[in-house]
């Protein structure tokens, strides 16, 4: 990547985040809605990107650590706490809970894996549908607050949605940072050998108990802003059928991508409302869609991308081949 | 005492269903290192197939020729050319995300093209009911049972015993290598699907008259026949009948003596423990590796 | 010859309630089409659109937030009382009136000015089921098997509450799953409890199955339900299993009414099915709209609600309408009931309940 | 000079299959142990026993005297000891970089410095030192898992270095390698050895390697130890040739 | 070289937008062991994927007896006589060895004599018959090679192209891999191998290519190149023979 190029980088970055500030700001109540519920799931997503994209568990189960994020919100505000109490409780709860259903990764990978991680998701949703005394089961939660933040309220749609926004913010630069630090690459180890990581002295079950704790944290969040999103919450919503719309989020978007999550959480949400005109058969029409893309480019919307810039660097290396062999031709 | 032979029996004809389902599962994975999430709908949909052919006008027997006909051609060809072929050489996720779009897909057609409503479908086995061991069982459920074994049997043989069926695991677990030997690859990924769609197809017809033709049908019976399928052992076409048995035994009995608000819990544990002490399935094969 | 009135349906289009959906979605349809081709309300043409909530609340609520950022005259559905609690505070900020299908007791509870019924609330059909299985059925003890969801768990409750007020002993309490088809556990433990009546309350299919299950375990005690155990879809599925089997019905295409068997063929004519009582509620919803409308002489969201609370629209007046209801200040609506039971495969009306006022 | 690895009676059975049968032998520090025997007779078997990759059924062993069956391999690597493996074994979609930094990374301070430090954790101008050394330069941007068969193998060897490790264990690294690339490679293992006193046991079928580079080796068959002796003691026993090398 | 079997003519050809192979041509002579040797990454590999058509080639064609099979399926070269060994572990994990064996036969139109063959071969390679029911990922590497040699070799080809068939076998097994193949020339056979441990290889090869950052560099008589003083100092570890001595 050129100078040239970073700074283009920079600019379209900036342009984004400007317009994702400015445009929305005369958005009605439903369109604000919508956009707000984009931020949340692309906070869930980013959390499974992490755990599924970059070090290779597949986990089922991101749509119950949203649920149990969004209940300890929805119980905590509902009896009064701030939210930034109930924040600080889903996050370590569910990165407790993320670090113990770590361990069948120990043992087992891939569809195996799925498949723990599906059954948990299932009995967190009977235990949410089931503890009628914790989650008023069935029934739900109604009439959940909306915060204040540094005493502004957000009840209004707009603030709320700038309150997500922010949330989404600090989410993407600490896992930008993580990412690109020595963890992730220890991560991206997990996914692409753990056999040689191990023999190197990286120590795959902490990071595999990492990976699955931070990303389920991540759910957790994403469940705590959904709670007062939606004020209201009952269990259906964070059955197994949340798990894979996030899945599906992560690897339409690109998984193992930073921006990945972004455009997935922006197919899955936004999609299906662009094609509501044509009624009954909207969802159809998105199953449709997404096969499409997936045939286009199996690795997801940013292996497009990718695959334009493989193709630039190829294009570099074969140059700086062909360096070394004139060089070698010409030595005698 | 007698309950829990009731039980038992029942358990046994549900676990036979899982199991018939469950046996697609573990074709594709050991032909094609394939997860299809969408093999629920698949057997949802021959059914409503068969009853267009019906409403049509047809007779029963010519709506099922047709109807496999049908499946052979959308959920065997078409599948693999349009879904499988671009998807297979980038890994299990991409293909399973692409049949879960698919599974949506399948149910909102038939919903959008057929009914939401749910319909009675013939059943091919005399409705009948038989005793034995002084419990009743419907002759549907044995029919049901039979045709699992049967495949399982067959699959079996196939699989481990012909050159075809050796072929169609060199493809799974080595397509590259299975070219350069001068396996036909494409043939064999094209046979794996047409065997699937085939014999989903048969599932629909013996298990819809007992399910019900219903869009929605497909998601509960899928998941129940995956769990089904990793509990037996995933990589061995063997272990759907014994996950699928299971599967359904212990579903019932949990139902029975744990608690029905928690009943779709048992299976859910049973599968984790045996994931975790059993990887490989009850009767799958371990996955081993020299490094 | 105005614009035409504009009205926004949000249903369970997909996901688990979408067979409530697709019927309420068609009732609607099917009713706007009779009106428009009888030149409409107030000579102003009617117009619908549906949204899908997916059976997911969460939706539903980001549904009927645009549906109401377009201002429409009335808002219907949703079917699911979860779906229904989440979006009914939104209505009534807007101040527009919500004609819904939930069944769920505690909707209408809450003060909601804005919220109405198409059908009888647990809290009302309840009842009737609890006295008649104690003065008709003389039962002491009854197994109640109920689906875990929210209309399932609402009735449970409801009913529960009802039988202990007649001292009747729950022998069995069971939950079960939408979309179970294997019954074989329920029943046995049905069969293990010896009660002198069984109680269920289930979808259609749920029911057909546990009919059939019911019978091949021979259990013979009386079988009661609501509407959803003794429609004619669940004879279609049970077949002779069905047989025997009560209920209490609200609404139903069975109703020995002439409009609503009239209505019922319209229906099939339309759609190629039989509509369950939810075709009904959306048929219902529309004509509870006209009949309000005509009252006010004028299209009027804002006086819409008050208009509605305490209104009685006669079936001889509107016939859409099917028979006489009359609406109370909570929304809650108030009409004739029947209690069948299937003899031969076909719907018998034992009793006639009467309007209560 | 003291042990730095010692191995008393390790067994290692598969199934019915004693693929290890009863090892017992030391490596004193600073050695270049060679380890040969027929296909099969359990070489790297025997390393997976020592490394942590595989529990042995029996057995015991010690690096620098403490006793470290049962520990995981990287708990091993943390003590210094690294090792290639047979079979190729890179992080195919890293680069070449990014491998060699990955490789020694986690000697690098810890959980925490890692997760705040630098990105490289220091160790870029390392892996360029590398990189140049096993003439991969013009490859060091692109993914590990697009070089040739000799090119992952030099890697793979490079990466086994990148933590400074005392001890390392090579499953045939010349496979594969160029001629004379082995030479160089022959010459950086004993410079490392002479230089940082790193121990150093080599599986190898190539003989000339193993002959030229080791100061002692040791031979296998079928599970057990066949012979153990200088270079040249090995070649000329009888049992060996038969068994092994030919002729 | 007017009796050559196979002819590579201008092979240009990589892995997408990065060029290999930049012209590369020789020919192998009918019924003669070829070895083609040369630094790491010279793109030794990639000139059979290119042989075997399994590189799509920007220019270039390869003629195997007198027809251009530039492109052809692997079946239908497998068909015309040529067979390939790859380099690394290509097996099939899952099945057992003897199925593994048995698979190399697929194309095979003679199967009558099929189970004699495959006895031969596993008396060569007799570790393989005493395991032939385990599953193959259970071998160890040298024995994953053993089967992978006796699998490639099952067909009676005309051309065999083997790629370092020497990574991983003991010495014992190398002698016996190389006898093999000089039983196959015996019998008229022709070899193009690619070997690292280039003096074992070229001591039983009639010719020897040297291919250097995806061209030709030399092509010659096996003996010639062995003694070349400048390959040697170049590919063949120059100093090493000093050490060794
Ligand atoms: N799959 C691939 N994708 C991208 N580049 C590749 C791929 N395979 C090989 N290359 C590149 O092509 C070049 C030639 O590789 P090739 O495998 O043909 O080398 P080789 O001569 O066989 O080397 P070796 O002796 O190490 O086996 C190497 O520089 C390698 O980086
Ligand atoms: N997982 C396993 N299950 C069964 N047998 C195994 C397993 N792993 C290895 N073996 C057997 O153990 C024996 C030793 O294998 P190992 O890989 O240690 O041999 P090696 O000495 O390294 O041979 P090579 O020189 O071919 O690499 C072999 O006979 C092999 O078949
Ligand atoms: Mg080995
Ligand atoms: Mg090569």
């Amino acid at each position: 990547m050129t100078i040239n190029g970073k700074y283009w980088r920079i600019a379209l970055g900036l342009a984004v985040i400007a317009a994702l500030i400015i445009v929305p700001m005369n958005f009605n109540r439903y369109g604000l809605y919508i956009l707000s519920q984009w931020a949340v799931m692309t906070i869930a997503a980013m959390g499974l990107n992490l755990t599924l994209g970059y070090a290779g568990q597949v986990s089922l189960a991101q749509g119950a650590f949203v649920g149990i994020g969004a209940y300890a919100a929805a119980i905590m505000t509902t009896q009064g706490m701030p939210l930034i109490a109930a924040l600080g409780v889903a996050i370590v709860l569910c990165f407790a809970i993320g670090w113990i259903l770590g361990y069948p990764a120990l043992r087992v990978q891939h569809h195996y894996l799925a498949f723990v991680t599906l059954a948990f998701s299932t009995l967190a949703f009977l235990v949410f549908r089931n503890e009628d005394w914790l989650t008023k089961g069935i029934y739900g939660i109604s009439g959940i607050p909306r915060p204040n933040v540094l005493g502004f309220a957000t009840n209004r749609p707009l603030p709320f949605y700038y309150f997500c926004l922010g949330s989404l913010a600090i989410v993407s630069l600490a896992m930008w940072w993580l990412i690109r630090s020595p963890w992730g690459r220890a991560f991206v180890a997990l996914r692409e050998n753990p056999v040689r990581a191990l023999s190197l002295g990286i120590d795959t079950r902490r990071y595999t108990l990492m990976a699955f704790a931070i990303g389920s944290a991540l759910g957790g969040v994403a469940g705590a802003l959904y709670a007062p999103l939606t004020q209201y919450i009952d269990p259906v919503p964070f059955n197994l059928s949340l798990s894979l719309d996030l899945l599906m989020m992560v690897i339409v978007g690109g998984s193992g991508f930073f921006f990945g999550p972004f455009l997935g959480a922006m197919i899955a949400v936004l999609l299906p409302e662009w094609l509501r005109f044509t009624q009954g058969y909207y969802l159809m029409l998105y199953a449709i869609a997404v096969m499409l893309l997936l045939i286009y480019s199996p690795t997801g919307i940013l292996g497009i991308l990718d695959r334009y810039l493989a193709e630039r660097r190829t294009k570099a290396a074969s140059a700086l081949r062909a360096v070394t062999k004139s060089r070698l031709e010409t030595a005698p | 005492m007698s309950n829990l032979l009731d039980l038992l029996v029942a358990g046994l004809a549900t676990g036979a269903i899982y199991a018939l389902v469950a046996v697609g599962f573990t074709l594709l994975w050991q032909t094609s290192q394939t997860i299809n999430f969408a093999q629920g709908e698949f057997v949802m949909l021959p059914a409503f197939l068969m009853l267009a052919v019906m409403h049509a006008g047809a007779p029963f027997w010519l709506a099922i020729i047709l109807g496999i006909l049908l499946s052979l051609l959308l959920l065997g060809l078409g599948f693999k050319l349009l879904l499988v072929d671009p998807m297979l050489r980038h890994g299990v996720l991409p293909l399973a995300i692409a049949t879960m779009a698919l599974a949506i897909g399948i149910k909102e057609a038939v919903k959008q093209f057929f009914s939401a409503e749910a319909s009675p479908f013939p059943s091919i086995v005399p409705a009948g009911d038989v005793s034995i061991l002084g419990r009743v069982v419907s002759l549907q459920s044995l029919g049901v049972l039979a045709l699992a074994i049967a495949v399982v049997i067959g699959l079996t043989m196939l699989l481990n015993r012909t050159s075809i069926g050796h072929q169609m695991q060199a493809t799974a677990q080595n397509p590259t290598v299975a070219r350069i030997i001068g396996v036909p690859v494409e043939r064999m990924i094209l046979l794996t699907f047409l065997i699937n769609a085939f014999l989903v197809a048969l599932a629909s017809l013996l298990i819809t008259p007992i399910y019900l033709a219903k869009f929605s049908s497909g998601e509960v019976l899928g998941q129940a026949a995956f769990i089904a399928a990793i509990v037996g052992g995933f990589n061995q076409v063997r272990g759907a009948i014994a996950g699928g048995l299971l599967i359904g035994v212990v579903d019932n009995l949990a139902a029975a003596y744990v608690s029905t608000q928690y009943r779709a819990a048992v299976p859910m544990v049973l599968l984790i423990v045996i994931i975790l002490f059993r990887p490989q399935g009850l009767l799958g094969r371990p996955e081993e590796r020299t490094v | 010859q105005g614009a035409p009135i504009k009205l926004a349906d949000v249903a369970e289009l997909s996901g688990g309630g979408a067979t409530v959906g697709n019927n309420w979605k068609n009732g609607i349809d099917l009713a706007i089409e009779e009106i428009n081709a009888k030149g409409g309300v107030l000579g102003r043409k009617l117009e619908v659109t549906h949204a899908d909530s997916q059976s997911n609340p969460g939706v539903a609520r980001a549904q009927v937030q645009k549906a109401l950022d377009n201002e429409p005259y009335v808002l219907l559905g949703p079917g699911y009382s979860g779906s229904v609690k989440v979006t009914s505070p939104l209505a009534a900020e807007a101040g527009i009136a919500q004609i819904m299908g939930g069944e769920a007791a505690e909707l209408t509870q809450g003060g909601n000015k804005f919220l109405f019924r198409t059908s009888f609330g647990q809290q009302s059909s309840m009842p009737k089921v609890a006295k008649y299985i104690n003065d008709e059925l003389k039962a002491k003890s009854v197994a109640v098997v109920w689906v875990n969801n929210d209309f399932g768990k609402g009735g449970r409750d409801v009913i529960t509450k009802e039988f202990a007020k007649y001292n009747i002993k729950v022998a069995a309490d069971l939950s079960t799953e939408a979309g179970q088809a294997d019954f074989a556990a329920d029943v046995s433990k049905i069969k293990a409890a010896a009660p002198d009546a069984v109680f269920i309350y289930l979808n259609e299919e749920e029911s057909a199955r546990i009919l059939k299950e019911l019978k091949r375990q021979a259990v013979t005690v009386p079988l009661m339900g609501e509407t959803t155990l003794v429609g004619q879809k669940v004879v279609e599925l049970a077949g002779d299993a069905a047989n025997g089997a009560r209920g209490h019905v609200g609404l139903t295409t069975d109703a020995p009414v002439d409009l609503v068997k009239a209505f019922r063929e319209k229906f099939v004519k339309k759609y190629n099915y039989v509509p369950d009582h939810n075709g009904l509620k959306g048929y219902l919803a529309i004509y509870m709209i006209k009949a309000t409308t005509d009252k006010m002489g004028k299209v009027d969201s804002k006086a819409f609600a008050d208009t509605l609370h305490g209104l009685t629209i006669k079936a001889a007046n509107e016939p859409g309408i099917l028979m006489d209801v009359t609406f109370d200040e909570k929304g809650d609506i108030d009409r004739q009931g029947f209690l069948v039971e299937i003899v031969e495969g076909k719907q018998v009306v034992k009793q006639v309940l009467p309007k209560l006022n | 000079m003291t042990a730095v690895l010692e191995i008393s009676n390790v067994k290692k059975s598969f199934g019915g299959i004693k693929a290890v049968d009863g090892v017992s032998f030391d490596v004193q520090e600073g050695e270049i142990l060679g380890l040969i025997g027929p296909n099969g007779c359990g070489k790297s078997t025997l390393f997976n026993c020592i490394l942590g990759q595989l529990t042995p059924t029996d057995g015991e062993v010690k690096v620098d005297g403490k006793v470290v069956t049962g520990l995981r391999p990287s708990e091993l690597n943390r003590l210094g000891v690294s090792r290639t493996f047979q079979l190729l074994q890179v992080f195919p979609k890293l680069s070449v970089r990014e491998n060699l930094i990955l490789a020694g990374q986690e000697h690098q301070g810890n959980m925490m410095s890692r997760l705040f430090g630098p990105s490289d954790a220091g160790l870029s101008a390392a892996a360029d030192q590398m990189i140049g050394f096993f003439k991969l330069d013009h490859l060091a941007t692109e993914a590990a898992g697009g070089l040739s068969y000799g090119q992952q193998k030099l890697l793979d060897a490079a990466m086994a270095f990148m933590g400074g490790p005392r001890l390392v264990l090579l499953d045939e690294p010349a496979g594969g390698v160029n001629l004379t690339m082995l030479g160089d490679l022959k010459e950086r293992l004993a410079a490392i050895n002479r230089e940082k006193r790193a121990t150093f046991v080599v599986i190898e079928h190539n003989m000339e390697f193993v002959m030229s580079l080791c100061t002692r080796v040791m031979v296998m068959a079928e599970g057990k130890l066949l012979a153990m002796g200088t270079p040249a003691e090995v070649r000329a026993n009888p049992a060996v040739i038969e068994a092994y090398l030919g002729h | 070289m007017s009796d050559a079997i196979l002819d590579v003519q201008g092979l240009v050809g990589g892995y997408g937008k990065m060029t290999i192979l930049n012209g590369t041509s020789f020919s192998v002579p009918a019924g003669s062991i070829t070895t083609v040797i040369g630094p790491n990454g010279a793109g030794k590999s990639t000139v059979f994927k290119a042989i075997f058509g399994l590189l799509k080639l920007r220019e270039g064609k390869v003629v195997f007896k007198g027809r251009d099979v530039t492109g052809l399926s692997q079946r239908e070269l497998l068909n015309a006589g040529i067979c390939y060994v790859p380099q690394g572990r290509n097996i099939f994990p899952e099945l057992s060895v003897r199925d593994n064996i048995q698979l190399g036969a697929v194309v095979a139109r003679d199967i009558a004599d099929l189970p004699a063959r495959i006895e031969a071969a596993l008396d060569k390679f007799p570790v393989l018959r005493k395991k032939a029911a385990q599953q193959a990922s259970t071998l160890s590497g040298g024995e994953q090679k053993q089967l992978e040699i006796v699998r490639g070799l099952l067909l009676n080809p005309q051309l065999v192209l083997i790629d370092e068939p020497s990574i991983g076998l003991s010495p014992l097994m190398v002698q016996q891999t190389f006898n093999i193949l000089k039983e196959l020339r015996d019998r008229g056979v022709s070899i193009l191998m690619i070997e690292q441990n280039a003096r074992s290889a070229l001591e039983i090869s009639d010719y020897g290519i040297v291919l250097e950052l995806g061209q030709t560099r030399l092509v010659d008589k096996a003996d010639r190149v062995l003694n070349d003083p400048r390959i040697g100092q170049l590919f063949l570890g120059g100093a090493m023979t000093e050490t060794a001595a």
